[in-house]
């Protein structure tokens, strides 16, 4: 397995490729089973290669594959190359254990859409391209798949294409990714210009020797980079792509917008940590920025009500943890949480498309309530994802969260700190409050679509439970924390970045642990007591503080921001360029010579009179001007 | 003083006997000849064409002085005559199925074509002021019949009355010009002026001087300089189509000819001061030549101006007064007689029934329409714009090297902008042909045997001279040989 | 003992002048010819100053060929004119102008 | 091969067709056609010839031939092809047939004639191309107007005649110039002092003129090429022709005609005039700038397809123009790679708005929306082009555009950080039109009996998709084509450059001086070789796996780079930098 890592992503491609092109004639059946068959092979392929990697000792645990060369050009050298090592391997996991399940999960979710086929042509293809992603060797590669789960992204948000706030969703998705990618692009050239290469071996190896510590360069690398992840993983100020895109599939949120496509950032930001090591000040950029995000997304959950809204704001604000963590040194634990993540996210998306799917499309909170007793499956799973994102003991995202604030807290880094703690309250509260307007207290379900709710099948509460399984107990590889079996197999990954996000402060562990579980506990108390006990607190709050209010149901106007700022000027300013300056100034100045000419032509012949007069005249003329010369100006 | 009557060389004469005999001949028979048979005319006078050519090719590379110096049968000659004596042909060729049509076929025409090349013999032949004058003069008085050939048609009439009139108040002008000449050296032998000025033995500087300005004058109308080009468009307009062929490229040939004769050979040493003047003639002639073609909406007026423009493409090689330079013009005048009377040879072959098309957009569709004529049409329009692989491109490539070999970068830009210029009404009659909408009315004359002959020719003489125009370059390049002493 | 030279020339360029101006001047087109006439005489008288001057043949020679291709384009003139005429019944220049621009 | 003439064979092959068009009766119009994508495709087959017998590793012409043709000036008919035109030829007779084959349907009047047309304009373009004698390349740059002309003026749309003269008209503005310029160089070079006068290319290359000179010649030269690029601002002429022209003349309009200048600036301007180049390495590498985000501007807010596509068509070529005057080896084989990527994409594109517009007669966008829906296939046709048009990484556009940066980026990060922002606006004006096209709902009831792509059209654009792909996943046969001729191309432009610079005159630079851009670069080694360096970069390269040059231009180890003494070979870098 270990000698051929093509194995691991090929068959995804394989599918796509059947799919793609014979679809729509093989039908149904056929298209879910090779899509799902292809990824569980994946699935087999990352387990088998875990295997094989961790039957090695720790320091060999590294494969690298050079499949073929790819562009070359003088001494730039870009290969299809591939590379395994425990951080990979996670990752590859991950994404092909989550995708194994939504995959499963879509067979039911999308089997009544007429555009079954290609929903799972671009699955596949989305699959491949981020194991590829996770499975590159060198940055040029990285980048590839990086937009390639672009296009998947924007291709499956915009799926419902028919609808225009789907379709203008990709297109946005596509287009904030493009200024991520602007400085990723820039990055990566600036890295190789610097260093010559961009293979991730040689880069690691060489960059401490040839890039001062802290000096300009390799800042501005990490910093070009990190706007990359920006854009893909959803922080500030790239961030606003993200809740459009729920106008996808639910799958689609889960899969690519919750457990795989927005953590590439979190996983380039990891596996360029021996460069972000080496720049201080874009970890500390990266520290808050994640920080920022993290509770600034929050507060926006506070209030939305669109079910996969608030799930996605979450996510943001997830991924905010997750370069918090990046930021102050604990990479470890952002691919922790990172994987946690993966899991009860994924399954919060599963369980609100359940929703959905039981109430016939409807995503709006306030028109649901009390659905436990109708879907238990999806209530209970929900209940445990939303807990899990909570931070609560001893569900999955407990573990990894408390980590990251501990790496915070342990590094030095209050403030962050305080930001990663006033997050987590605040997510705990928004949990549970889309929990309790959801599944508990009365219904408030439009009566049509009461009329058919109903459980969903199983071969969508399947992978509910699997999830929740693993939502609830994958936080234990990770146990005790920093020490865990995790910690022992991805932690040599980042051996060279430790040395310098060392402990600055002395924190205890339990206490730390103890205290981030007493914030979420205090959110979920709150959650409780607003939304069980005295339901009409809310609308007091509204009542008493309409601008905050307004403020984060508008998600803090940042939409209308950059429209007002970036997009209008944009469009005005082409439309002038193009009545006002290309047709008039630049085609007319063109334009302008040829009837230049043509007025000098019909003037001078006006000239010609026809008369024998004026034309002896202008013979006179000539003689007088030659004789003329020749005789006194010679 | 003792003298003694010059050594006459019948065989160099022969080829310009020839063509006055046949022209004399065709007089003589003309009464005799029955209306429906006057074709026999012509061809009698295409077979005098034909044995003249022959006449001159078998004495190639035998270059001889006759008259005591006053005609030459060099190289020079040879090319130029075998030149007229191909625009003779074509033009005859063109004038068959026309003159029939408009009624002028009297033998008398045949005999004025004939008398004007040799007028044209004679001045690309003559190595004296005086014949040159008197070949000028034979040219002209011709062509001044000929211009008002068509007599009941007032625009005929008006074309020749003003040809006449202003055709002879420039022949003054050229005439004092020759006066002043020769008194100023003496002479009116051109190498003999040329050994006075180089000599010093100018009596008078001044007088050399505003006698050279007006030779330049004189030949400036005959070549269609601005300023002296107002009466190109009219009479080329009025006159018989067939004339307005042979004028347009014969006149300016034959004017070339002698002019660049007198500037070789006689006036050398003062190239600086006639480049100078030829400089600015040069840029007004392209640029007025043109842009006022631009306006034009009938074909025969736009390929007057045109004529105007070419001729000041020819004086930037003038002015450019180096070998290439002169063998240049050799070359662009014959790319110039293949485009042009080509050009007329389908203005003619597209002539309605009732009449003539003269109205370029009366041309709407027809490209398509006659596919042949068409794509002949449009190679003749890209050749006089000068665009490869065609014979006007090859000129126009020699006559802008010659300039720039004389460091006339300035003129050389002129030049090549204004044939962009020139590529706009040159398009122009390609854009109605091939995209206008015609109307279905018009079915042409047709196309005889001997219009097509015209048409084949202008079009092989025109491909060839610009996919393989090496030969001929160097053809042109030893003929101008004979005029550097 | 002799008018110098330059006095003949003088003469034959106010001649030559005066035909230039009546050129540029009349509209009868008869008398246009007259004074183009005029033009080549003064050339003429030119040519005869010269050849005096330079003791020399070709001048007068000149002159001959000059006459008689003057003669010759009068009448050529005179057909033309006469053509006119009997189209248009007038031989005023000023009217004939359909060929123009 | 040396006595069969190859190349002559290429470019007069349907030169031959015409000749037997011309005996086939007009009225049987489905032999015409039939005959002439025949010997399109003959063409291109034996054009793989050309392929096939190139010699990867030889930086120089190869398959030359050489015959007097005006023997008193010293003009040639001289001809052969090099990396960088052997690519271009290819694309050449690739896209001619695809054109030939996509206007079986769209011309329906005189196709004789039009057929005629495409295959003469076949030779005028290969000419271009190949020729190596400065006048047969000009004969060829503008007798190739000639049937461009009748193209888009008879077959053209309703402003057509507008266009066609503006077209020709402008293009041959700019030539004429260079054509005082090519003369003006003939005296030069034979006027030297042991010199001959000759319009042979390879021998002007030699020339050492005075900057001066090398200015005025340059501009006389570059201004040609400019406007058929275009580069901005003499782009106008562009979209005109484009919305005019029929689609196979769109096709070759931008799959060709805009290379020529392109081709013109490496094979002419650049080698010729290398002082002069690097003079205005700062004005072009602007004004290609100015066209990227220009053309990508005024693409966003067109109506009408054809015109978008026309402005992007100055976008991408800004991109290429920025990869030649970086004078890095990536930035000119980006340079290369871009214009054959834009000959498939663009013309791809222009393929399936002509199969459009044959259904709908329309080209506005707003005429469309929701098409997706009604024509599956040609959806994923469309989106697979404007990916690659985007330049999304996998497909063509991609590497292109990647190379050019990276090349730019070495000499100038300003430069970079631009046009990389070029990058995010194409995806804004493509996506977006996409979208309204596309997505959505059917709002025209015309749109909703539209007919999916027929078996033809498949087959005209599959061969087009192929070669998108197969350059975006495995690029390096393209590369590998022209890498030895880049090369010598830039030890060209460069080698004067290090003649008259003062060796060690620039203080050395600081590895790491802490500004962004200021590090050492890794120079293109065209200039000096090192051989011993980037001992892991030993891989045959080439498709043919010939292992044409050392590892020397590899980035070798960093570490070498790092401490390597600092060369003048530095000094252009420091220069940009500042």
């Amino acid at each position: 397995m270990l000698n051929s890592l093509w194995l691991i992503p090929v068959w995804p491609l394989l599918g796509f490729l059947v799919n793609g092109f014979f679809g729509r004639r093989i039908g149904k059946t056929a298209v879910g089973t090779i899509a799902c068959g292809s990824v569980g092979l994946s699935l087999l392929a990352s387990l088998g290669a875990l295997g094989k990697l961790l039957a090695r000792p720790a320091e060999a645990r590294r494969v690298e594959q050079v499949l073929a060369p790819w562009i070359g050009a003088g001494n730039f050298q870009a290969d299809w190359g591939l590379l395994l090592d425990p951080l990979s391997a996670v990752m590859i996991l991950v994404v092909s254990g989550v995708g194994f399940l939504i995959h499963v999960y879509s067979i039911g979710y999308m089997r009544e859409d007429p555009d079954y086929p290609r929903f799972f042509t671009y699955l596949n293809l989305f699959t491949f391209s981020m194991l590829m992603l996770v499975l590159a060797n060198n940055y040029l590669l990285l980048y590839v798949f990086w937009e390639a789960v672009g296009l998947c992204s924007y291709l499956l948000i915009g799926f419902w294409f028919e609808k225009k706030s789907a379709a203008d969703a990709g297109k946005k998705a596509f287009i904030v990714n493009r200024v991520g990618d602007f400085g990723f692009a820039l990055g990566v050239m600036l890295l190789w210009t610097s260093l010559g290469t961009l293979r991730y071996d040689q880069v690691f190896a060489a960059a401490p020797a040839q890039l001062v510590a802290g000096g300009g360069v390799v800042t501005a690398i990490t910093l070009l980079l990190f706007l990359g992840a920006t854009g893909k993983s959803a922080q500030i100020p790239l961030y606003v792509w993200l809740p459009d895109a729920m106008e996808g599939p639910t799958p689609v949120s889960a899969l690519i917008h919750a457990a795989t496509m927005v953590t590439a950032g979190v996983y380039m930001v990891a596996r360029s940590a021996p460069l972000f090591t080496l720049a201080p000040l874009s970890l500390s950029v990266v520290a808050w920025i994640g920080g920022l995000t993290a509770v600034f997304a929050a507060t926006i959950a506070l209030v939305q009500t669109d079910i996969k809204r608030i799930v996605a704001y979450s996510t943001i604000s997830q991924l905010g943890y997750m370069f918090l963590g990046c930021g102050v040194g604990a990479y470890a634990a952002a691919i922790f949480h990172l994987m946690t993540h993966a899991f009860f996210k994924a399954l919060l998306f599963l369980g609100s498309g359940s929703v959905i799917h039981g109430l016939s499309g409807e995503q709006d909170i306030r028109k649901m309530g009390g659905l436990r007793k109708h879907m238990p499956i999806t209530a209970w799973t929900f209940l445990i994802a939303a807990l899990a994102n909570a931070g609560i003991f001893p569900l999955a995202g407990f573990w990894s969260k408390d980590e990251i604030l501990y790496g915070a807290a342990a590094g030095g880094y209050g403030a962050v700190w305080a930001l990663g703690a006033g997050g987590a309250f605040l997510t705990a509260f928004y949990m549970l409050r889309c929990y309790y307007l959801t599944f508990e207290g009365r219904s408030r379900v439009e009566p049509e679509a009461a009329h058919h709710l109903h459980e969903s099948p199983p071969v969508m509460t399947v992978p509910l439970v699997i999830l929740a399984v693993f939502a609830a107990l994958v936080g234990f590889v990770g146990v005790p924390p920093e020490h865990g079996a995790y910690h022992r197999f991805v932690e040599p990954v980042f051996a060279g970045a430790k040395q310098v996000a060392g402990h600055a402060a002395s924190v205890g562990e339990v206490p730390m642990a103890i205290l981030s579980l007493v914030i979420a506990l205090v959110g979920v108390w709150l959650a409780t007591r607003f939304y069980v006990w005295r339901p009409e607190i809310p609308a007091r709050m509204v009542e008493r503080y309409p601008a905050a209010y307004r403020t984060l149901l508008h998600k803090y106007y940042v939409d209308e921001l950059y429209d007002a700022l970036i997009v209008e000027p944009i469009r005005r300013g082409s439309l002038w360029l193009w009545r006002r300056f290309d047709e008039p100034v630049i085609d007319g100045s063109v334009n302008g010579i040829g009837a230049l000419i043509r007025i000098g032509s019909l003037a001078l012949r006006r000239v010609q009179t026809g008369y024998v007069m004026s034309y002896v005249l202008s013979f006179i003329v000539g003689v007088v001007a030659i004789l003329g010369y020749l005789a006194f100006w010679r | 003083m003792p003298s003694s009557l010059p050594q006459i060389s019948w065989g160099a004469m022969l080829p310009m006997l020839l063509v006055a005999g046949a022209g004399i001949l065709i007089l003589i028979l003309d009464p005799l000849t029955p209306p429906a048979r006057r074709d026999r005319l012509a061809a009698l006078a295409l077979v005098g064409i034909v044995a003249a050519a022959v006449a001159l090719w078998v004495r190639r590379g035998r270059p001889e002085v006759v008259f005591g110096g006053m005609l030459a049968a060099d190289a020079f000659a040879l090319f130029f005559n075998l030149l007229f004596l191909l625009v003779a042909g074509l033009t005859l060729l063109i004038s068959l199925p026309y003159v029939r049509r408009v009624g002028m076929d009297h033998g008398g025409y045949y005999a004025l074509l004939l008398f004007s090349t040799l007028g044209m013999m004679i001045m690309a032949s003559s190595l004296d002021l005086m014949t040159i004058f008197l070949g000028l003069e034979t040219l002209s008085i011709s062509l001044y019949i000929l211009a008002g050939f068509l007599r009941e048609q007032l625009k005929s009439n008006e074309s020749a009355l003003k040809y006449l009139l202003l055709g002879a108040f420039a022949s003054g002008f050229l005439l004092y010009g020759i006066a002043l000449v020769y008194g100023a050296t003496g002479s009116i032998n051109l190498k003999r002026v040329a050994e006075a000025i180089a000599s010093g033995k100018v009596a008078n500087p001044l007088l050399l001087t505003i006698g050279m300005g007006l030779l330049i004058i004189g030949f400036g109308f005959k070549v269609a300089a601005v300023p002296f080009h107002m009466w190109t468009p009219d009479v080329y307009e009025g006159a018989p189509t067939s004339v307005t062929a042979f004028m347009i490229a014969g006149t300016k040939a034959a004017a070339f000819a002698a002019f660049l004769r007198i500037l070789m050979t006689a006036l050398p040493v003062l190239q600086p001061d006639w480049s100078r003047v030829l400089w600015v003639l040069a840029v007004l002639t392209m640029t007025v030549g043109n842009v006022v073609a631009i306006a034009q909406s009938n074909i025969k007026r736009m390929l007057a101006y045109s004529s105007i423009a070419h001729a000041g493409y020819i004086l930037v090689a003038l002015v450019a007064a180096n070998k290439l330079g002169s063998g240049s013009i050799l070359f662009y005048l014959t790319a110039y007689t293949f485009m042009n009377l080509g050009a007329f040879a389908v203005v003619v072959a597209l002539a309605r029934q009732d009449g003539e098309r003269v109205i370029i957009d009366d041309y709407a569709g027809l490209g398509l329409k006659y596919p042949f004529l068409g794509a002949a049409m449009a190679l003749f329009m890209f050749s006089l714009a000068g665009i490869p692989p065609t014979g006007g491109f090859m000129g126009k490539f020699y006559i802008f090297s010659a300039a720039i070999q004389a460091n006339y970068i300035g003129l050389a830009i002129v030049g090549v902008l204004n044939s962009v210029i020139s590529v706009f009404y040159y398009l122009r009659i390609t854009v109605v042909m091939y995209m206008g909408q015609g109307e279905a009315e018009s079915r042409p004359a047709g196309l005889s045997p001997a219009l097509g002959l015209a048409v084949l020719i202008a079009i092989l003489g025109t491909l060839q001279l610009g996919l393989f125009p090496s030969r001929f370059l160097e053809v042109a390049l030893r003929s101008v040989g004979a005029l550097l002493l | 003992m002799s008018v110098p030279l330059s006095a003949y020339l003088i003469l034959s360029a106010y001649l030559f002048a005066m035909g230039v101006v009546g050129v540029a001047t009349r509209r009868n087109a008869l008398i246009i010819f007259m004074s183009i006439e005029l033009m080549l005489n003064a050339v003429n008288l030119s040519f005869l100053a010269f050849a005096r001057f330079l003791n020399s043949m070709d001048g007068q020679i000149f002159v001959f060929f000059v006459m008689v291709v003057a003669a010759a384009e009068v009448a050529v003139g005179l057909a033309i004119i006469i053509a006119i005429y009997r189209n248009k019944e007038t031989v005023d220049v000023a009217e004939l102008n359909l060929l123009k621009w | 091969m040396s006595n069969f003439s190859l190349v002559s064979t290429v470019v007069f092959l349907p030169l031959v067709g015409v000749g037997m068009l011309l005996l086939v009766d007009r009225r049987r119009e489905a032999a015409i056609k039939h005959l002439t994508f025949a010997v399109s495709v003959l063409t291109f087959l034996v054009s793989l010839q050309l392929y096939r017998g190139f010699q990867l590793n030889v930086p120089g012409m190869q398959f030359v031939e050489r015959k007097p043709w005006i023997a008193g000036l010293g003009v040639q008919y001289f001809v052969g092809v090099d990396g960088i035109s052997l690519l271009l030829v290819l694309l050449t007779t690739f896209l001619t047939a695809i054109a030939i084959l996509s206007s079986y349907t769209a011309i329906t009047t005189w196709v004789k004639e039009y057929m005629i047309c495409m295959l003469l304009l076949e030779t005028g373009m290969l000419g271009v191309f190949v020729a190596l004698d400065l006048v047969l390349f000009y004969v060829f740059w503008e007798g190739m107007l000639i049937p461009m002309y009748f193209l888009i003026g008879v077959w053209g749309g309703p402003r057509r005649i507008y266009a066609t003269l503006k077209f020709f008209l402008y293009t041959m503005a700019g030539g004429v110039l260079m054509l005082v310029g090519i003369i003006a160089l003939y005296y030069l070079n034979g006027g030297r002092p042991g010199g001959e006068y000759t319009f042979d290319l390879l021998k002007m290359y030699g020339l050492d003129l005075p900057l001066r000179t090398q200015i005025w010649l340059f501009l006389a030269f570059a201004v040609a090429f400019a406007i058929k690029v275009p580069m901005f601002p003499f782009h106008t002429w562009l979209p005109d022709a484009h919305v005019e022209a029929p689609t196979a003349g769109s096709v070759i309009l931008a799959g060709v005609l805009l290379k020529m200048g392109t081709y013109g600036f490496l094979r002419f301007a650049l080698p010729l005039f290398p002082e002069a180049t690097r003079y205005f390495t700062p004005l072009f590498s602007w004004l290609a700038i100015i066209g990227i985000l220009y053309g990508a501007l005024v693409s966003m807010v067109q109506p009408d397809l054809k015109k978008l596509v026309a402005y992007s068509s100055v976008s991408h070529l800004g991109f290429v123009m920025l990869g030649i005057f970086a004078l890095t080896i990536q930035g000119v084989e980006g340079g290369i790679l871009q214009m054959i990527n834009h000959g498939l994409s663009t013309g791809a594109l222009f393929l399936l708005v002509g199969m459009i517009y044959e259904r709908r007669h329309t080209r506005m966008i707003e005429d469309f929306g929701g098409l997706a829906r009604v024509i599956p296939v040609f959806t994923a046709f469309f989106l697979l082009v404007t990916l690659s048009s985007i330049g999304l990484p996998g497909l063509n556009g991609f590497v292109g555009e990647f190379l050019i940066l990276v090349g730019t980026f070495q000499v100038n990060v300003l430069y970079a950080v631009l046009a990389t922002s070029g990058v995010i606006l194409a995806a804004v004006y493509m996506l977006w039109m996409f979208q309204r096209v596309m997505f959505g709902k059917v709002t025209h009831e015309a749109n909703r009996r539209l007919t999916d792509l027929t078996a033809r059209e498949v087959a005209v654009l599959v061969p087009v998709l192929l070669f998108i792909v197969w350059i975006g996943i495995y690029p390096r046969p393209f590369l590998a084509t022209t890498e030895a001729s880049v090369k010598q191309l830039l030890a060209q432009v460069h080698i004067r450059y290090r003649a008259d610079e003062p060796r060690g005159g620039t203080p050395p630079i600081p590895t790491e001086s802490g500004k962004v851009g200021m590090g050492p670069r890794v120079m293109d080694a065209s200039r000096e070789p090192r051989a011993e360096r980037g001992a892991e970069g030993q891989r045959g390269r080439g498709a043919e796996g010939i292992n044409i040059v050392s590892a020397g231009d590899r980035a070798g180890s960093a570490l070498a780079q790092a401490n390597r003494p600092q060369t003048t070979d530095d000094r252009r870098g420091a220069r940009h930098a500042q």
